[in-house]
């Protein structure tokens, strides 16, 4: 058991790839993409993709070192400043298999 | 009138009425996504089928030459106008929407030409696949064209930090096109002996499966009219009128190619329908900066009903005028 | 016996089976609301279409009439004697679910009667969707006059904080009832054209659509069993008595109005059915204190798979019993 | 990166507009909402909403600060009351356009 | 070649392009679960509708009997062989996965024969049924065996701590392996009445929905491909010799029974098929240690895509050149 | 609104039921189940299970007490080194319904 910061991001699908590929650049350890049925922001309300992705968005999961942090948010910012969406970041306690 | 009482019309109203009174029927997404994906391919499937059964005619080259042009060309004229009004990045997209067309609406005319028994070609479909994506590079070549040279020194805005294959690949492997015109080629490469095989499937439920598809169309077409409040009444009417204008060119385009009443409708419907589908989709990545609940509430909730409720009987009615006087 | 060998009925079986038996067989959730969304358009297009046909007779005006009533006030028997065990708002809710209908149990004795080539009229699937409603809002009045006046200040109890708009569109917007509702005005509107282009995908496949539907109802069916195990032998028994001595009531109707064998068994499957989709969606929001979890398993679990595994048939036989003496 | 609350919801999916009409009424900057599969509670099981929403829940995701806390607890804990569900509170911080 | 120019191999082969192309077109999972719940259910119905034409006869015993040996025993060669090479659980969940079947494949098979115009008999699809399993419990025993008496005090591994129960219930009680069984009965106990009553959904359009399913598994097996990256030369070449080898077996003994060239075929297809469906679910429990990204890829991006395209043709020809000696 | 500990659970779909017992044989008030599109980790990319459960993932939310939490991480702990997946702990203010 041991500190990680817990990454959540909020995206548009089309622009998931280009967050998946920062995470791995960073090498992260692992991710976790769920579907995002409905919501809302500063770009208006969000459809659960029906007809395209161009207006649905997906919920990703991930954890880093406190360490590799900057790294991560410095590379995540510029793409949230291009295509919205955010970025939560908290404290938890990671067990994995070893 | 008859169209309007076809049941996959009424449908698309039973879904704007369900959203209006605040029922909570909905179509879940995987089940809509099944729709259009079977829609795509029968349309795809048969156009083919046709296709290898009338062979590439000229008549044919010629109008899916004219089809690509008109996608590469009408965003200009649009563009020009909607500048007036709009962001560069805007008016950009919705000019690349109304370049490129509705497949939706191309189906629900195609049901309206079986119901009326008026013949019309394969190479439409042909058509209406070489359509999409031009005007997706067009309106992405105009929105960094207007930057170009700008102080802005963003990497992606301007018309040098362009990266074509991306945009290639942005606007022209969307999964819709991708169905379509894979079908299409698979219908043409199989012709008779294919056609039999997937008839069943992709033919004789054809109109039902419509029927359910319109219904989702209305649901979420009557949801997203609520996005317009803040669009005026500029960008509604060009919803309309602009749609009209480009029918109509469709509509003269026919009549000088002489072409059957069925094809000059469908051409003409193509002009004047507008993309929700493929070219949203493109232009989230190609063109992040325009605001998708603009151009896509106007084609989905202003040009679509209108196309397929006054649209297609208005076509056949002028179509049915013009052609008593053959261009000489 | 042969209802109990026909492909519906043994699929919902093979569904119990799977998930007595723990296997991981799922229905994903968009499929089966996919499915219930197909067969309420397919028997709402289908009763309008015979309705169109047959036209509004006395006959058919007398047994909506009829069926509206029935749906309106049967629920104040079974609260009367639900209240002996249960709380106010379950009983209220129980007698609601078994005042309304239970679409698929209809649609289920319908592919009965077309295996037995047993005629039925298109008003009956009239008489199904106006029934829907009424239950839903004599369950709630019930369950508010009780409290009325009660020292409670809670706004939403009582008759007196009733919001009458909201009950109505909650008992009557259901998406289940706007679909059912308007298809089958679609179905009379469009009449013999209309049904010529949705048949192939809304009759013949029918009965298969049916099989796929009642496979996942067998395995959410006995998922559900586990939460009446707090719900004790009153209510169980319940679920059956109470549904035959209302289906019995059906078939007396049709036995006095004098109607064809077909037509009074589908009205005894209306009155003796429960809804486990409509009025449980209603619920939630009408009467929120009421307890989904023995409503919704009673119906279900219980009820339905009586109906068509014993119902349906049982009703069969006494009708051809009685029909040999008329009433005089 | 600013300091917020972050909130989850779970809640019946047909009270699913009432809770984000409070979240309206505060004037949250967006939201986030994701489908539940399976669950259970004080009420027993839920079911992933086969046949109708009766029995499903819905997950709301929404960020706020901590001056807006107090008056979003109040708001939602009667939804909660009368309705069942849940609401997680924990700190975050997060990272927008802006 | 005809069958490469059927409709449903180009579909397989559009979704593997669409994937290179990286296009967004996705199949959403749960119309992929609906598509092949479909396509099971149809097998199933269909085998034992033929079933319940044709009665038990002696041959159709013994071919059964036989391919439920062949699921057992086969896995015993394949797992020698991969032991060469990979770890114990691997090579013992590879030796499953061939063990068994590839219903996809088989119902690939039977489209080209209904092509072909070629007959075949309904106890094949009973035989498919009975070998998804038996292979499943060899590779677990198999994996067990090897490490029993092992110092290892992990309660799962070895024969002894084996828990029979919950082996055989996830061995045989697979989603999968339920709707094919019970299909198949219902379809043998309803006979001609129920195949009447379901054939508009389960016959008819089956071939147009393989052609969705494929498309989806060209789009999945493309994605796999990938996974395979680590696996190296020596499992890659094991997907198609291995499968070569297990095909001609079954040929052989096709022919040894002097079974009809369809059958025939679908039987060196059952023989030469990999599942990577039934078994790999069932695998994550009953040997979690096998690594999954080895042995779904190596089914699925290798095996699968050869058979299709390469091993049904190749068998039917074979068949046809030997069926020229008959056995003495 | 009392303290508890935040669980998140992310598991393969096949192992979810032994994951639920565990949280039911602790007694744990309730859960909440969504399942995960896509991820990645150490056993390499996850499917959204188009064909079979083999491949795709689940993710649990549930809550515990501080002193829950021994027995809970103890219990889930040897899941996650036989099956793999991950376990995530923070700290939470929970309102529910009494
Ligand atoms: N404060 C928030 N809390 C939770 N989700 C949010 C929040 N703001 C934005 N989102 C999510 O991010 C998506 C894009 O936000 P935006 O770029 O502001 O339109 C929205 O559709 C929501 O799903
Ligand atoms: N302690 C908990 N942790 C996570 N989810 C919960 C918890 N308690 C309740 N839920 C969720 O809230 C829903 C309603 O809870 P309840 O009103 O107690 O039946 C349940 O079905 C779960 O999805
Ligand atoms: N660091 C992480 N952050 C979020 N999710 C993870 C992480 N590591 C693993 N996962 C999830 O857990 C699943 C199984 O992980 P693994 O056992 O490492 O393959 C992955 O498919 C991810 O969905
Ligand atoms: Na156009
Ligand atoms: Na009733
Ligand atoms: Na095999």
């Amino acid at each position: 058991m041991r500190d990680v910061k817990r990454i959540e991001i909020v995206i548009d699908k089309p622009h998931e790839p280009a967050v998946l590929d920062v995470l791995r650049d960073l090498g992260l350890p692992g991710v976790t993409v769920m579907d995002v049925a409905t919501g809302y922001g500063d770009r208006g309300a969000r459809d659960g993709g029906e007809l395209s992705d161009a207006m649905s968005n997906r919920y990703l999961l991930t954890t880093c070192t406190a360490d590799q942090l900057p790294a991560l948010t410095e590379a995540i910012e510029p793409l949230l400043h291009k295509y919205g969406g955010l970025c939560l970041i908290s404290d938890a306690q990671l067990i994995r298999n070893a | 009138m008859d169209l309007l009482l076809s049941p996959p019309i009424l449908f698309f109203f039973l879904g704007v009425l369900a959203t209006m009174v605040k029922s909570d029927l909905e179509v879940p997404k995987p089940v809509a996504r099944l729709l259009s994906l079977y829609l795509l391919m029968a349309i795809g499937l048969y156009g083919g089928y046709k296709l290898s059964a009338s062979g590439l005619t000229g008549e044919a080259l010629a109008v899916m030459g004219i089809a690509i042009l008109a996608s590469a060309l009408m965003p200009l004229g649009t563009y020009a106008v909607l500048r007036l009004r709009l962001s560069n990045d805007d008016a950009a997209a919705i000019a690349a929407a109304f370049g490129s067309i509705s497949a939706v609406t191309f189906i629900t005319a195609v049901a309206f030409l079986q119901e009326a028994d008026i013949p019309y070609s394969g190479y439409l479909v042909a058509s209406m696949a070489l359509m999409e994506s031009p005007a997706i590079i067009s309106g992405v070549l105009l929105a960094r064209l207007a930057v170009s040279g700008s102080a802005k020194g963003e990497e992606r805005s301007g018309i040098a930090g362009l990266d074509w294959r991306e945009l290639g690949r942005e606007s022209m492997l969307n999964g819709a096109v991708i169905v379509l015109v894979g079908s299409m080629v698979i219908g043409y490469a199989t012709g008779e002996k294919g056609w039999a095989a997937v008839e069943p499937l992709m033919y004789d439920p054809f109109k039902g499966v419509l029927c359910l598809f319109l219904l989702d169309m209305g649901l979420i077409a009557a949801k997203r009219l609520g996005d317009l409040r803040r669009a005026g009444v500029f960008l509604i009417s060009f919803g309309i009128v602009g749609a009209v204008v480009q029918g109509l060119i469709g509509v003269g385009v026919g009549w000088l190619l002489g072409l059957s009443h069925g094809d000059t409708l469908l051409l003409a419907i193509l002009f004047g329908s507008a993309s929700y589908i493929a070219v949203p989709a493109a232009l989230r990545l190609a063109l992040p900066a325009a605001n998708p609940s603009l151009y896509i509430p106007l084609a989905l909730a202003i040009t679509f009903p209108f196309n397929i409720i006054v649209g297609i009987p208005m076509y056949h009615a002028i179509i049915r005028a013009i052609s008593a006087t053959p261009p000489t």
